[in-house]
């Protein structure tokens, strides 16, 4: 590392008083005179290929603007047939700008709940779709948002499956999943065998398990309850959380598998 | 003229942004000077203390939105500190392109301001022209023009693409004939060293006392920048100089910032070969889980009732485009931060503004408060 | 066509109209209604009416060259939506103005709050009237029209100190009294550049000066004088560098700070028609009005109104440098501006004088080398 | 300079005025003092050659609060920590403006946030929250997410 740099004024000729930035204005202008750095919005657009990579240095002539990359953060596209209702899109939001809500159609008794955003709160973190397990809620590069009603910039799941069916390119980044994820793990003692985590996880990866009943001692009450046990399967299940989140008796707990 | 007060502000040209600079004057000739500040206010810090760690990192691109990516960085470093974290190389290197690429956009953005604020018309739109290639190319790794929430405790969210290098490389050598341009508009034209030269002195004993860092420290002469003196992330392997000048006034913060970002260019030529000599991973392995990366934070109320996490104390201290910027994260343990405390360097350097300010003329106050490089959303959080 | 002028032209029209008026009535309302002094009276107005349109066209169309010309110094391409390439971009902008409600600060003089920004734009109107623009465009022959134009063009900064001053506001008392302490050190040098013109060329009549120039253009013989009269002239204008009054980043707006709708649009219009007639000042004064040099083909001068199309490309060629330095200079500070025009720009504007006096003197002219002297 | 070393340094003069100088990440370490003895503590520090005060902050510990102040040296390049700890029923410090003139809006925002107030400081008004608001936004009794409430603050007087 070298040391002080002390940045040194250009030469100060008195006649090129104004000479010297009236002629860089001037280069400037011949310059863009035939190409401009802009585009026409409305009618020209970033996504178009003709904009790609326009930076070309060495002619210093078409110089251009950027594009819309593939990865770019816009309005969501979410497929409503993958989506899982885990939840976890919501409960990554900053913003708290995702409701689950009902999808129209879906069986009232069993109703598919599927996000809803309010774009009027979404800071277009990504966090959301970086949290979808199943790769339903991702990020599009449509940016274009004005409505002439705030009600307006609520998308319903239907209008985000909309935007999916528009094949816009779609953000390509997929993280991978930690390796030191943490697992759901089985007080047993406390566990009544009550069936709410497997009836009520989306990927259904909790299955009830018979446990035999032990023999009871003599003085000593058995407790009440069905004597079946959660096991849940590690590589199927997407950590939303919602078997602790309903489990009744709290026996449901993250942790470390030995 | 007798003496009066006039407000500067909260709309006005030369703010940039919501603040309001009261003026005593008489005549043309300032005799006091009050910023009231407060108007873009958003209790940056009390929100963090009700988000998980990864979700700080939103706020921290609207603390200044001229310079996200340093803000996420001063973040993230006192925050791994907090939580006992320590990232890949790989990361720590693209954190310091990401700094570095902030540090030449936030440049170009207070050249384009400051110019428009001594009347040059055309440059502004030059300075704003190479910064959308900045931006353009923010995009493209992290997302967004702007808003990038692209680091993550442990790292960052994801590699760069494919050709991102060789893209980089082109803007970068775009940038440094351009910046020759800009001497010339400025420094070239008499008219710009008649308003500007000898403007809003402050030595810089005066500006130790006040608290003045960054560009207007290093314009009095003073050689302290944070990536020298006090290296963190991989400053200590780069190569480059700090750039300093003598006259603390405003042309000597414009030869200040015209000389860094010629530097960061040469940093970003070393970061970009080392970065494509060696492949790795972006994200620290062994995570917790309830931290959420790199997947997003679970807000999971009672997630760790059953968890017992170290706490801790994290503090980091960056050099800022703007300045000295100064981060203070405390983890008691909770899934969100206890306390988080940031100095913004202009929160300083606009604190002393009377002692910079008072005896120039009414004219003055734009290149000068322009070469402050006032940023209100980290001044008011 | 030749001796077509735009009186003539409006003569006939009148003419034309009220002989057409006429034959529908009767006999003594009919020559009532073609007598002389009717048609006069209506000629006038048709003149009037012909000079409004010529001038706001000319302005709105100077808008819409500076704004594309500033684009492009800036590297985009200015207005692109309205009409082709922008063109119809500021009769929407004006549209706008128009509808808009005009709000007056409460604590603001009415009297002056209105009346400032109409009067000045009623003089640059008046001043557009004064200047020739090609052998039939003239008001007739005004021996002192120079002069007249001068002394109009000094009205402004009453105009602009009385509305700044009946705004109430701070920064509008500010950017008045800038502007009148500019215009006035500006207008010394402005007038002693001229007396240099009119020294050489002997009259006060724009028209004369213009027929002075066949020879050779003052601008070669007289360049001191054409620096100080294109500088001064910037400070008039309150074009960058010498934009004080207005300087946005310090005084908001300025003297117009309060004003908003139609008393904008009036403000905005009268300082593009001021810019307008400060080119067409220059080019009256230095390169040579209508007239071509000898060099040019004769089918490029004989077409017709040649002498209109040249006098318009040159006007906005100075435009264009005015522009020009718009977008490569900042804006000087008052006192530097003060200093400057006081103790550099009235020496050299002497300069200038001593020039042109030593040349009719000498009964030469230099750069094209000796010609008989015109005047005296 | 480490933190023993800074130990040795501030103790001879200031003895029991500081309680502990400790260990801290990436500092020369962080010296707690007592509140009483505020002036003489900023003044020892500032004679070791920590001329720039970086920030003033205040944490609130529910039945204390604790005020810091982060300096830095252009000597030894070094951070250094201060802290004293303030009841919270009693919450006010000495103002360190005497001793570092930057302290001035630092604490003005620490005492319209944390509510701790600066004793002798020259000028301590609202910065950042509007005048006469009557909440300290940093405590921790001050909650978010409760829209009643926070609607009732919003109008703040």
């Amino acid at each position: 590392m070298s040391d002080v740099t002390a940045t040194e004024k250009p030469d100060e000729n008195p006649i090129l008083w104004v000479a010297r930035p009236m002629a860089t204005a001037a280069r400037q202008f011949a310059k863009s005179l035939f190409r401009p750095s802009t585009i026409v919005y409305p009618y020209e657009r970033l996504e178009d290929p003709k904009f790609r990579d326009r930076l070309d240095v060495a002619s210093g002539k078409p110089f251009g603007v950027g594009q819309v990359w593939d990865n770019y953060r816009g309005v969501h596209a979410l497929n409503i047939a993958t989506c899982i209702s885990c939840n976890l899109c919501a409960f990554s939001c900053p913003d708290v700008c995702i409701d689950m809500v009902t999808t129209a159609g879906s069986d009232p008794k069993h109703p598919k709940k599927c996000p809803q955003i309010d774009y009027g709160k979404c800071s277009y973190c990504g966090f959301c779709s970086d949290a979808c397990p199943e790769g339903c809620l991702t990020m599009t590069t449509r940016y274009e948002l004005s409505v002439s009603k705030r009600s307006d910039m609520i998308y319903p799941p239907e209008r985000l499956f909309e935007v999916f069916r528009s094949k816009l390119p779609m953000n390509p980044i997929r993280l991978a999943r930690p390796e030191n994820e943490d697992a759901i793990l089985l007080d047993p003692p406390l566990c009544i065998g009550c069936n709410a985590c497997a009836r009520d996880c989306p990927t259904q990866c909790i299955t009830m398990l018979d446990v035999p009943k032990p023999e009871a001692k003599p003085g000593e009450k058995l407790p009440k309850r069905i004597w079946k046990e959660p096991v849940v399967n590690d590589s199927d299940c997407v950590r939303c959380g919602t078997c602790i989140s309903v489990c009744p008796k709290e026996c449901l707990f993250w942790g470390t598998r030995k | 003229m007798s003496e009066m007060w006039i407000n500067m502000g909260p709309q006005h040209p030369m703010t940039h942004g919501l603040w309001n600079l009261r003026v005593r004057i008489e005549g043309e000739v300032i005799l006091d000077v009050d910023p009231e500040m407060g108007y873009l206010h958003r209790g940056i810090e009390k929100i963090s203390e009700d988000r998980h760690y990864n979700e700080v990192i939103t706020l921290m691109d609207r603390t200044c939105y001229v310079a996200g990516l340093a803000w996420e960085h001063l973040y993230m470093l006192a925050a791994e500190e907090a939580l006992h974290i320590r990232p890949p190389e790989r990361a720590q290197y693209l954190r310091v392109l990401c700094e570095e690429f902030q540090r030449i956009a936030s440049h170009l953005m207070w050249y384009a301001a400051f110019v428009q604020d001594i009347g040059l018309m055309s440059p502004f739109l030059y300075g704003m022209r190479d910064r959308d290639l900045i931006l353009d190319l923010f995009q493209s790794y992290t997302g967004a023009r702007m808003t990038y929430e692209y680091m993550r405790a442990g790292g960052v969210r994801n590699d760069l693409p494919p050709g991102f290098t060789d893209r980089a490389r082109k803007v970068l050598d775009w940038l440094l004939p351009r910046f020759h341009e800009y001497d010339q508009l400025c420094l070239g034209s008499d008219i710009f060293h008649k308003r500007c030269d000898g403007l809003g002195k402050l030595s810089a004993e005066e500006c130790i006392r006040h608290g003045v860092t960054g560009p207007m420290l290093r314009s009095a002469g003073r050689k302290r920048d944070l990536r020298r003196d006090r290296p963190y992330a991989v400053y200590d392997q780069l190569d480059f100089e700090v750039a300093v000048a003598d006259g603390a006034d405003v042309t000597g913060r414009y030869l200040v910032r015209m000389e860094e970002m010629r530097q960061s260019v040469r940093i970003l030529y070393q970061v970009l070969d080392w970065l494509d000599r060696h492949p790795g991973p972006v994200m620290a392995d062994q995570l917790p889980r309830w931290l959420g990366a790199p997947y997003a934070p679970v807000g999971r109320e009672g997630y760790l009732l059953k968890r017992n996490y170290p706490k801790g104390v994290g503090f980091s201290a960056i050099e800022e485009p703007h300045g000295e910027a100064l981060a203070y994260v405390v983890n008691e343990g909770g899934e969100h931060p206890y306390r988080v405390k940031f100095r913004s360097p202009v929160f300083a350097n606009l604190a002393a503004s009377r002692h910079y300010l008072v005896g120039y003329r009414v004219a003055d106050i734009p290149p000068i408060m322009g070469s402050v490089d006032v940023c209100v959303g980290e001044v008011d959080r | 066509m030749a001796s077509a002028t735009l009186y003539s032209v409006s003569y006939d029209l009148s003419h034309l109209l009220l002989g057409g008026i006429a034959s529908v009535f009767p006999d003594p309302l009919r020559a009532w209604i073609s007598n002389g002094n009717v048609i006069t009276g209506l000629a006038v107005l048709i003149f009037a009416a012909l000079l409004l349109a010529a001038s706001m066209l000319n302005t709105i169309l100077l808008i819409w060259w500076e704004r594309k010309l500033l684009g492009r110094f800036m590297d985009r391409r200015g207005a692109m939506h309205v009409g082709y390439a922008g063109l119809l971009q500021n009769f929407a902008d004006g549209f706008k103005l128009f509808r808009k409600t005009t709000v007056q600060p409460r604590e603001a003089d009415a009297l002056g709050f209105f009346t400032g920004p109409t009067a000045y734009m009623v003089t640059s109107m008046i001043l557009f009237g004064v200047l020739p623009i090609s052998s039939g465009w003239n008001s007739g022959a005004l021996p002192l029209s120079l002069l007249l134009a001068l002394a109009i063009f000094s009205f402004a900064p009453l105009f602009i100190f009385v509305s700044a001053w009946s705004s109430n506001n701070k920064y509008s008392l500010m950017g008045g009294m800038r502007s009148a302490a500019q215009m006035i050190a500006y207008e010394v040098p402005l007038l002693l550049a001229v007396v240099a013109v009119v020294i050489v060329a002997g009259s006060f009549d724009l028209t004369t000066i213009v027929y002075e120039q066949q020879n050779y253009w003052f601008w070669g013989p007289l360049f001191v004088a054409l620096v100080v009269f294109v500088a001064g002239m910037l400070a008039e204008m309150e074009r960058i560098p010498f934009d004080l009054p207005e300087a946005e980043a310090e005084l908001v707006e300025g003297w117009n700070t309060e004003y908003g709708g139609m008393l904008f649009a009036f403000f905005m219009l009268a300082d593009y028609l001021r810019s307008l007639i400060g080119s067409i000042l220059v080019v009256l004064l230095f390169l040579g009005g209508w007239t071509m040099p000898s060099w040019v083909p004769s089918a490029a001068t004989s077409f017709p109104l040649a002498g209109i199309f040249w006098f318009m490309l040159k006007t906005y060629l100075v435009f264009a440098v005015f522009v020009w330095i718009r977008a490569a200079l900042p804006r000087v500070r008052t006192d530097q501006l003060l200093r400057v025009g006081w103790n550099r720009m009235i020496p050299l504007s002497l300069l200038a004088v001593f020039l042109a006096a030593a040349l009719v003197t000498v009964k030469c002219v230099p750069v094209f080398g000796c010609l008989p002297s015109p005047g005296i | 300079m480490q933190t023993d070393e800074l130990e040795r340094t501030l103790r001879p003069s200031l003895g029991d005025r500081i309680t502990s100088v400790e260990a801290f990440p990436d500092t020369a370490g962080r010296v707690r003092f007592r509140r009483e003895a505020a002036l003489d503590v900023f003044r020892s520090v500032h004679a070791l050659g920590f001329h720039h005060l970086s920030t003033v902050g205040g944490i609130d510990w529910v039945d204390h609060r604790e005020v810091f102040y982060i300096l830095w040296s252009d000597d030894t390049r070094q951070y250094v920590v201060l802290s004293t700890d303030v009841p919270a029923s009693d919450a006010h410090v000495e103002s360190a403006t005497p001793v570092w003139p930057s302290a001035n809006w630092h604490e003005r925002e620490t005492w319209e946030l944390v509510d701790i107030t600066f004793d002798h400081h020259p000028d301590l008004r609202h910065l950042l929250t509007p005048d006469g608001y009557a909440f300290h936004p940093l405590l921790r009794s001050f909650k978010l997410h409760e829209p009643e409430e926070l609607e009732v603050k919003a109008r703040h007087v």
